[in-house]
Parts: structure tokens; C-alpha cells; sequence
């Protein structure tokens, strides 16, 4: 399985379709947007920061785990850092499988395992 | 010996700093070193690392380099 | 719910994400492309016929029941038809929601439909 | 009346034909109108529907304008 990890402080820009196969059936993305509203309250933006020589270990290893239950291809995965306004995104993933449902598991127990096991934060506290 | 000591988020401010170097011996956890720096911490909310792996606060540092304070993550 | 259903016989064009409010917290992408081995057999492609009338009559209810268990804000729907070569989608759906959890089992369940109660069939048959 | 048949896919081979029209009356069925065009036809892993909804083969034709025979469909 090939896996890429990239942080970046830029507007993330959705990397071009590249299938490693010609046997990629199903590619699943997942885009994170910063809504306005959070816990009743109205925000602009919020701010991440990650520990990022960490979270890349760490997503790495849960990358290998996910990967060897639900097999897939290909895994990109971009998180933003620094300000993020509302309606941008905070975080891509792509996934790509032979058969969606590897892909679909993969990509759900991901975004689940990165809210609560990853070394990331966002805080509504400081704006840009 | 020496460990450099990271706060990220919430325990940035709890801390008062994002980065620090103590001396430590190898026998000292995550606990005793921070609790050494700051004897007030309420750890049970934070999580601690040694080099970019998770640890409890009891386990004893070894010849790690580097100790993180994490509070609960919010990624995504 | 906003939805757009569109049958092309042209490859299909991803068009750019438009967020109809503040409050989308995500947006989750399938492709479903077509791949080389199919039940053993080496394809070069897929032909793809629909009833078009009546599978955009039964999309439509599919996307009503489902998005009365799983509220999303806006499907967008591209299937083509015609040949479709190894390596090109056939399929497009884009889910906009607040949160991430409504969009995943609205696609995953809509994508489970759309390959039992949907009338567009695939055949390996006829070459370009 | 008139009915206006529809074979998709598969059914289109099998019957031979991509759109007929046949004449019919209220009360036949899919299966009655089916069945006077091709009487060997062999209906059980077919669907039929009536202006583009889902019906048994023996619902009657009421004042639908078309007929489709579908087979298992395969989108996607």
C-alpha cells in the first residue's frame, strides 16, 4: 500500500487522480470543512497544530493496522495547519481499493482513529 | 542527563511554555519531571509520548530525548 | 436536499465543489472505475446502458428515503454511459453533510441501491 | 390500446427487439402482453415496469403507455 502524509499550512489542493493500477475499482475521498457553527458558538476559522514528527508515526502505524483488514492501494492524506476559515478544508484523505467496501471501512475507522489518537488540534481561540 | 519537553495546545498555556530542557535521569517517568517542573499539574486529562510514542506518566524515561504533553486531540 | 442527477456518454468531469452553506462539515467523493479483471476475464472496458427515465424516477425516491435517515445537504450523481474504457469512471457521487457520519452511510447505502434497484446495466460485450 | 415494450440489456437479445408497440387491453398484464409477443419467453430473473415503476408481472396494465422488461441490473 502505498501512503503518503503531508501537512500544510497552505489551501489544500486536491492532488490529480493517479491510479497505481489497473485494478483500482473505487476511490473514496473524504474532505473535512471548518463550519461556522461549533458548540453553539460562531466561529470565523479555526486554528490546528499537530505534533507532526509524531502524528506521522502514529498514522502511519494505523495506516499498516487499517490496511491489513480492509486492503487498499493507495492512501493520501493531507492535513491543514495554522488558520483555517469556515467553508475551507481542514483535511483530504484519499483512498483507493479494488472494491469500495475495503476502501468505505478503511477511510471510516481512519477518521475515527485520527479524532481521537492523533496528534492534531484545533482551537477556535486565535484568529488569523 | 537532559530531556526536552513539549507542550502542545491547551497544555501550552496550562505550561506556560511550548518547549523546555530539563536535566532527568534515566530513572525519572514523565510524571516526576513534569511534576518536578510545574508541582501544581493536573495530569489525568494529558497524555505523555518519549520520542513520538505514547507512554504512561509512570514509565520511566530511559534514554529518551524527547517528552510530550498532549492534551486529548482534536484533529480532522 | 439538493440533488443533481446526470447521465454523460462523455468521460466525467468532477465539477469543483460548491458548498451551499457554512454549515457543510464534509464532503465525501466516490468514483467507481472500471477495472481490468472482471470475474477472471481481461475487459478493455465496459458498455453501460441505462433506462434513463426510470432510474432518475428511482434515484430520486432512493435519495429521499435515505436522506430522511441520514440528512445530507446536497447528492451530486454522475453515472456515464456507453463505453467506458479500463481505468475511467463510471460512476461520480459527491455527498455534502454537516457531519461526516451522515454522509458516509448515506453513500455507502445509496451505492448498495444503486447495484440491485437501479435500472443501468453493464455488459463486457460490445467493444468501443 | 396500444402499449409501447422497452427490453433492456440481456432482454433485448433474449427478445430480439429494443422497442415494439402491441396492441393490448386494460386488464392484461406484463406477463399476458409478454407472452402473446414471445409465448417461450422465460420470465422468473426478469422485472417488469410500468411507466418507469416497479411492478409484478401479473399487476394490470391499467392506462400505462410503457412496458419495460429489465433484467438484474448492474450500475454502478
Amino acid at each position: 500500500m502505498e501512503t503518503i502524509i503531508t501537512f500544510t499550512e497552505a489551501p489544500i489542493v486536491i492532488p490529480p487522480l493517479n491510479l497505481p493500477s489497473r485494478e483500482i475499482g473505487a476511490s473514496l475521498e473524504f474532505l473535512g470543512i471548518v463550519r461556522e457553527l461549533e458548540k453553539d458558538s460562531v466561529l470565523k476559522g479555526l486554528n490546528y497544530e499537530a505534533y507532526e514528527s509524531m502524528a506521522r508515526r502514529v498514522l502511519t502505524r494505523h495506516f499498516e493496522e487499517l490496511g491489513s483488514r480492509h486492503p487498499c492501494e493507495q492512501v493520501l492524506f493531507i492535513h491543514r495547519l495554522g488558520w483555517v476559515p469556515v467553508g475551507e478544508a481542514s483535511l483530504f484523505v484519499r483512498v483507493l481499493s479494488s472494491h469500495r467496501q475495503e476502501a468505505f471501512l478503511f477511510l471510516d475507522a481512519l477518521i475515527t482513529r485520527l479524532k481521537t489518537d492523533v496528534p492534531i488540534w484545533k482551537s477556535a481561540t486565535a484568529g488569523p | 542527563m537532559t530531556i526536552t519537553i513539549l507542550a502542545f495546545a491547551q497544555a501550552r498555556s496550562l505550561f506556560g511554555f511550548s518547549t523546555t530542557t530539563v536535566s532527568c535521569d534515566a530513572a525519572d517517568t514523565p510524571r516526576t519531571v513534569v511534576l518536578r517542573l510545574v508541582p501544581t499539574a493536573e495530569l489525568t486529562a494529558l497524555r505523555a509520548a518519549l520520542d513520538c510514542e505514547y507512554v504512561s506518566w509512570d514509565s520511566p524515561l530511559g534514554d529518551a530525548k524527547e517528552l510530550a504533553i498532549l492534551p486529548p486531540v482534536s484533529g480532522g
